[in-house]
């Protein structure tokens, strides 16, 4: 039976889980916009990471180089379009 | 509106008539050649089933071909009806249905197209494979290429075209303004073909990635296979964005959301946001194939090795990432302010500085060599300085204080093509003629093509360079017509004679395959142009498994140096070789999507239903499918090679 | 077919290679998708023309539940995929059953929020951005759809063919799914939920 | 070669063209933002042509001195790597033209998006907004609407304020300056200033259906005494703008010129808060509070001349 539950995927749940209750700081505390936001990001991307590494064994295989590459990638396009529409669709009004 | 009212043309003419009929009959033509030369089980079982990369490519090209003349009879329309002041060959309902459908079906059913058939028919060759990752996936993604194209394109028998121009912008695009199905052509035959661009990029992603020849290391790669990865990459990051905008676009019009809405919140702007943030990498995915076939042909023809290979490989990254940083270029005039104008300008002058030095490479990789004027050549040749003209002219578009003055004239169209006629037309051609003889057994008549090229290249310039000028005093884009005191008639007179010239060379070129097919000689070798990859080590014609060896690499151009220096290409023995099966279910899940889209376009739900039950059925059916496909023994491989190898 | 045996069952072909990095790859295009749908959603929050604003009908709870049961289904799957490498089928099978329970009863809990946005008056036709909203939840809902179909089918599979290099090919693949969805809808509870009701 | 000779006279030929005979509209400027825009489009065509002209030269040179024929029979072109120190000077030039032309862009794009300097007067705000397929043109100052046509004076910068009750338009003076969206959801603004009398023609450049070609319109930029008798003129002859009379306006379709006593802004105003955001509210506000000191100050002119 114990074989069944290592101990790395219990971490990374209990790390889920931790990082998930940590988030939730932002909605039982009152905090800035900017200290609310940062926390927000920190535990989302570090979630991101356990459920990469922990549990899609991204860094396993022969084509770890072209997994991250293209992880990498789909961020950098993600993040492009979320901040370039952002500023030529609301903040570039201001 | 009456259930059956939607399927009528909005605004019939004699021109929609014909053309209707001339569908019906070329289908029965086909229908009947096939049933009377009992050609339908060759037809089935060689083609629509098939899942080798070589013939999806040449069905590819044969409906980019195919799509070139349906858009470019849209572009003779077009010239011919703002040849002279006050026209009235079209009326403005008729034009703004034209010019919607001439840039839709050149970039996407066109461009895109004629990409993928050399991609398709090149890269395995190139990188020593015998097929693709996913053969199967490969075929899936030409027959929803396929459909998607169909959908479009009856649309004009069938309830009408799009006519909101092919960046279809909300709300000119929402039910309020364009009450026509046409736009709801627009968003489903899209989206569809997108789908099938988005898996093809995966596919071959997979095999650049995966099935080189033992040997050939990333920067061993021919210079095309580079720009092949590349533009999938670019392919699989961009066309999500496509696919989210349109199916936003859909809901609009057929779910009454609001998106790009005027009211209730909506945001019309985030529409033309959208669709530039998969619309600048997709110039890109449509050039950088181009660069590709350039580097071949040119290295080719001046019999020397590629310029600088290094530092086209970085300038092709470059450029990928580059392309998504900066599309607010094409909207620079919607009042976001002078900061993030600056921003989007500098991003966009610095893709000069990449493509630069590709030109420059280029131009080096010509020095020291022994230039042959082929006629894969001459397009290749003629590229350098017309596209560096468009390029230049995109160098001022990009300076956002001048844009405000550019931006929706003639001056943009005139670069626009001025980059994508020479940049990707010019490179389709020349890979067309160079690889052609790969592909059919037999050489394009070399004098034929030269006489197209002069006529293209030359009808490229006259067509377009007064449209900068016209564009400078003042003339909009996408106008039906205009009046004498606006002095554009001189200009758009001399477009028009161009774009005439423009025809000629096509019919040309269709007038040189028939020649050639009827008279070039067929016993050609299998390495005709004396080229430098891997390609050129198959046999003519090319056996089902591309390679009977799998070629060992040593240097980004192996081949040459089997030639020259007595490198050992083929060092294995003959093994029996693994091959997929054909397979029925890539062009049934096809008109699956078909149905599935012209049901969506006019809401017929349950058909929507069913359809899309059937498309996820089919995949159950693949998922359970037992097919491991088949080995061909050493035997019939060995009997396939005696004749042209140069084994 | 070539079978290496150094490597797991999944890994063992050279196809089933290529179907792993494969869909790795088309993993990276839905983080593009996505990605698009966040852009747009960040765009339209505040869009909220005479509807409801995201404070007025978000609610914690039953977001903290979904978060949690699929949390758990990830970790579910990652134990599925851990026990299939050991070559124990019926735990497998018992732990990718559970995965797709706690997957149906997020969508349960899913349904349950649609409603209760619905009868507090934000449909999808109301404004911008309850069209967002929709859509960008409705999109990961219908991955989770899809996936509950898909992962019945692999289980099938397995029962009736056991752990072959195919089977575990596609289950593989399914567990990296499953995880991704996860991952998605990480950031949907925090820059959603959590940022419209901060 | 026969193409490079082509190229070159068609070069040749439009560079006369632009620089002679009949002035292109875009590179004839009327006001300083024009001028700007037209000082900024020059610079870049000589750039360009500088770059366009070392590519053409170079490639014919090339294609000339190493075409097959004239090599001998048994030359074997050398292999060559690529050169590290060529390649970063073709790597450089471009980074050094990029960053001139930029700085250039920065400069000007500002310049342009702000109100033109050297006029001592507050800029004439004007809301512009388009209907399939008209222009609506409104004085909120002097309380006056047009159709189709403008009357602006020299010594003052214009300050349009663009919307639309329709698709995207875009608003275009070429010879005072360069577009601006009109949209149906938000007010973008344009700073304009015509310095020389004359009349100018302007258009939609955004495509917005059937009628597009023809959604054109007429700047008369005239002398301050020509453009205050206009005011007046119009506020005694001219018809008042009913809600009713602006309703058959919207209809799509086209329309001559007419004039008008009155503003739609009152009955229809124009969309406010785009980004929801508390700024740009703050921003409207203010829009909203020089509109109304405006009103008063025409008020007590008006009661000046009374």
């Amino acid at each position: 039976m114990r074989a069944l539950f290592p101990l790395k995927q219990v971490m990374g749940l209990i790390c889920s889980l931790t990082l998930t209750a940590a988030a939730l700081t932002v909605y039982f505390f009152d905090l800035s916009f900017e200290a609310g936001s940062s926390v927000l990001l920190i535990t989302a991307f570090l979630q991101a990471i356990i459920q990469l590494t922990v549990f899609m064994h991204a860094g396993e295989g022969e084509d770890k180089k072209i997994i991250y590459t293209g992880i990498y990638y789909g961020a950098f396009v993600a993040l492009v379009t979320v901040f370039g529409s952002l500023l030529a669709l609301v903040w570039g009004y201001y | 509106m009456n259930f059956f009212d939607r399927f009528a043309v909005p605004n019939p003419s004699i021109t929609i008539y014909a053309s209707m009929i001339a569908i019906a009959l070329t289908v029965i033509a086909i229908i009947a050649g096939l049933t009377y030369f009992k050609k339908w089980q060759y037809v089935w079982s060689e083609w629509l089933t098939t899942v080798d990369h070589k013939r999806i490519g040449i069905m590819y090209l044969i409906s980019a071909l195919i799509m070139l003349f349906r858009g470019g009879a849209d572009a003779i329309m077009m010239r011919a009806q703002t040849a002279v002041p006050d026209n009235t060959l079209l009326g403005a309902k008729e034009y703004n249905e034209i010019f919607t459908t001439h840039g839709v079906v050149m970039i996407i059913f066109m461009a895109m197209a004629f990409i993928m058939a050399l991609m398709n028919f090149a890269i395995p060759l190139q990188i020593g494979a015998r097929d693709v990752a996913f053969p199967r996936l490969n075929a899936l993604s030409y027959w929803l290429y396929f459909f998607g194209a169909m959908l479009f394109n009856i649309s004009f028998v069938i309830g009408g075209s799009p006519d909101s121009g092919w960046s279809s912008y909300f709300p000119l695009a929402g039910t309020d303004f364009s009450q026509s199905v046409g736009t709801n052509y627009y968003m489903l035959a899209l989206q569809i073909s997108g789908l099938g661009t988005l898996l093809t990029g995966i596919n071959f992603i997979t095999t650049i990635l995966k099935m080189r020849a033992p040997g050939m290391t990333l920067m061993k790669m021919p210079m095309f296979v580079w720009s092949a990865l590349v533009t999938n990459f670019i392919i699989v990051f961009a066309f999500p964005v496509l696919t989210v905008a349109l199916a936003m676009g859909t809901m609009d019009r057929l779910f009454g959301t609001n998106f790009f809405t005027t009211e209730n919140g909506g945001m019309d702007m985030l529409w033309a946001n959208l669709f530039w943030v998969w619309g600048h990498p997709e110039v890109y995915i449509l050039i950088l194939p181009a660069f590709g076939i350039y580097s071949e042909i040119i290295s080719t023809f001046a019999r020397r090795n590629l310029y600088g290979y290094k530092s086209m490989v970085i300038s092709m990254v470059a450029i990928s990432l580059l392309s998504f940083l900066v599309w607010v270029h094409h909207f620079f005039t919607m009042g976001q302010g002078a900061l993030v104008n600056s921003i989007f300008s500098v991003t966009t002058m610095v893709i000069a500085v990449p493509t630069g030095i590709k030109i420059f490479n280029w131009l080096f990789t010509l020095r020291k060599g022994k230039i042959e004027f082929t006629v894969p050549m001459l397009y290749t040749l003629g590229f350098i300085p017309i596209f560096t003209i468009g390029g230049v002219t995109g160098v001022m578009l990009a300076m956002a204080s001048a844009d405000y003055q550019y931006h929706n004239t003639m001056f943009l169209v005139a670069h626009f093509h001025l980059v994508i006629i020479p940049g990707v037309v010019f490179a389709m051609i020349a890979g067309l003629t160079y690889w052609w003889p790969k592909m059919f057994g037999f050489m394009l008549n070399e004098r034929i093509g030269k006489w197209a090229f002069w006529f293209i290249a030359i009808g490229v310039c006259v067509t377009f360079f007064p449209m900068f000028i016209s564009g400078l005093n003042g003339q909009a884009r996408r106008m039906y017509t205009y009046s004498e005191s606006t002095g554009f008639g001189i200009w758009n007179m001399i477009s028009f004679v161009g774009a005439l010239g423009l025809l000629v060379g096509f019919i040309l070129i269709v007038y040189n395959i028939y020649y050639s097919t009827r008279y070039s000689p067929r016993n050609i070798p299998g390495d005709p142009w004396d080229a430098r990859s891997l390609e050129w080590a198959t046999p003519t014609p090319v056996p089902e498994y591309n390679f009977a060896v799998i070629p060992h690499v040593d240097s980004s151009e192996a081949f040459w140096d089997y030639k020259k220096k007595g490198y050992q290409l083929f060092r294995d023995p003959v093994q029996s070789i693994h091959m997929p099966n054909n397979s029925g279910l890539p062009i049934i899940i096809g008109a699956g999507f078909f149905v599935w889209g012209f049901a969506f376009v006019f809401g017929i739900w349950p058909v929507v239903i069913l359809s899309t039950l059937f498309i996820f059925g089919c995949l159950a059916y693949r998922s359970l499918e037992k097919d491991h496909g088949h080995y061909i023994p050493v035997s019939d491989i060995e009997i396939d090679e005696q004749g042209g190898s140069v084994q | 077919m070539k079978i290496d045996q150094t490597l797991p069952l999944e890994y063992s072909t050279e196809q089933n290679r290529l179907n792993i990095l494969g869909f790795w790859i088309f993993l990276g295009a839905e983080i593009a998708l996505f990605g698009t749908l966040f852009a747009s959603y960040f765009t339209l929050v505040n869009r909220t023309g005479s509807g409801p604003t995201a404070a007025e009908i978000f609610e914690i709870m039953p977001v903290i539940i979904e978060t949690v049961l699929l949390l758990i289904s990830s970790f579910t799957i990652g134990l599925g995929i851990h026990a299939m490498r050991l070559g124990r089928k019926r735990a497998m099978l018992i732990f990718f059953g559970s995965t797709l329970l706690l997957g149906l009863s997020f969508l349960a809990v899913e349904i349950y929020d649609f409603i209760v946005y619905i009868h507090e008056g934000a449909t999808l036709q109301t404004s911008g951005f309850t069209a967002i909203l929709f859509t960008l939840l409705g999109t990961h809902g219908a991955h989770i759809i899809f996936g509950l179909f898909w992962g019945l089918l692999i289980m099938y599979q397995i029962i009736k063919n056991g752990l072959t290099p195919e089977t575990t090919n596609k289950a593989f693949i399914f567990s990296l799914y499953w995880h991704f969805l996860d991952v998605i809808w990480i950031f949907i509870f925090s820059f959603v939920f959590l940022k419209g009701m901060m | 070669m026969n193409l490079r000779r082509i190229m070159m006279v068609l070069i040749f030929a439009c560079t006369t063209i632009l620089a002679g005979c009949q002035p292109l509209k875009v590179l004839d400027p009327k006001g300083p933002q024009a001028r700007t825009t037209a000082n900024v489009i020059w610079i870049s065509i000589g750039t360009m042509a500088v770059v366009v002209l070392v590519v053409i030269a170079m490639f014919a040179y090339l294609i000339i001195k190493y075409r097959a024929s004239k090599q001998e029979e048994d030359y074997e072109p050398p292999h060559i790597e690529g050169s590290l120190k060529l390649e970063l000077i073709w790597t450089a030039i471009p980074v050094v033209i990029v960053a001139f032309l930029s700085v250039v862009t920065i400069i000007s794009t500002f310049k342009v998006e702000d109100v033109p300097e050297g006029y001592s007067k507050e800029p004439l705000v004007i809301y512009a907004s388009s209907s399939n397929w008209k222009w609506h043109f409104s004085y909120p100052n002097e309380d006056i609407e047009t159709v189709n046509y403008l009357y602006i004076p020299t010594d003052r910068p214009v300050q349009f304020k663009l919307y639309s009750y329709g698709p995207i338009s875009s608003f275009w003076i070429p010879q005072l300056g360069g577009q601006k969206y009109a949209m149906a959801d938000m007010v973008n603004t344009l700073n304009l200033a015509a310095d020389v009398p004359g009349e100018y023609s302007g258009r939609n450049a955004n495509f917005t259906g059937e009628g597009f070609a023809e959604q054109t319109f007429s700047v008369n930029a005239v002398s301050p005494q020509e453009y205050t008798d206009w005011v007046e003129e119009v506020k005694t002859t001219a018809d008042v703008l009913t809600k009713e009379k602006f309703g058959e306006l919207l209809q799509p379709g086209h329309l001559g010129q007419s004039t008008f006593k009155g503003t739609h802004l009152t009955f229809s105003p124009p969309p406010e808060n785009h980004q929801m955001g508390e700024k740009s509210t703050e921003k409207m506000d203010t829009d909203m509070n020089e509109m109304n000191m405006g009103d008063m100050e025409d008020m007590d002119h008006s009661n000046m001349s009374q």
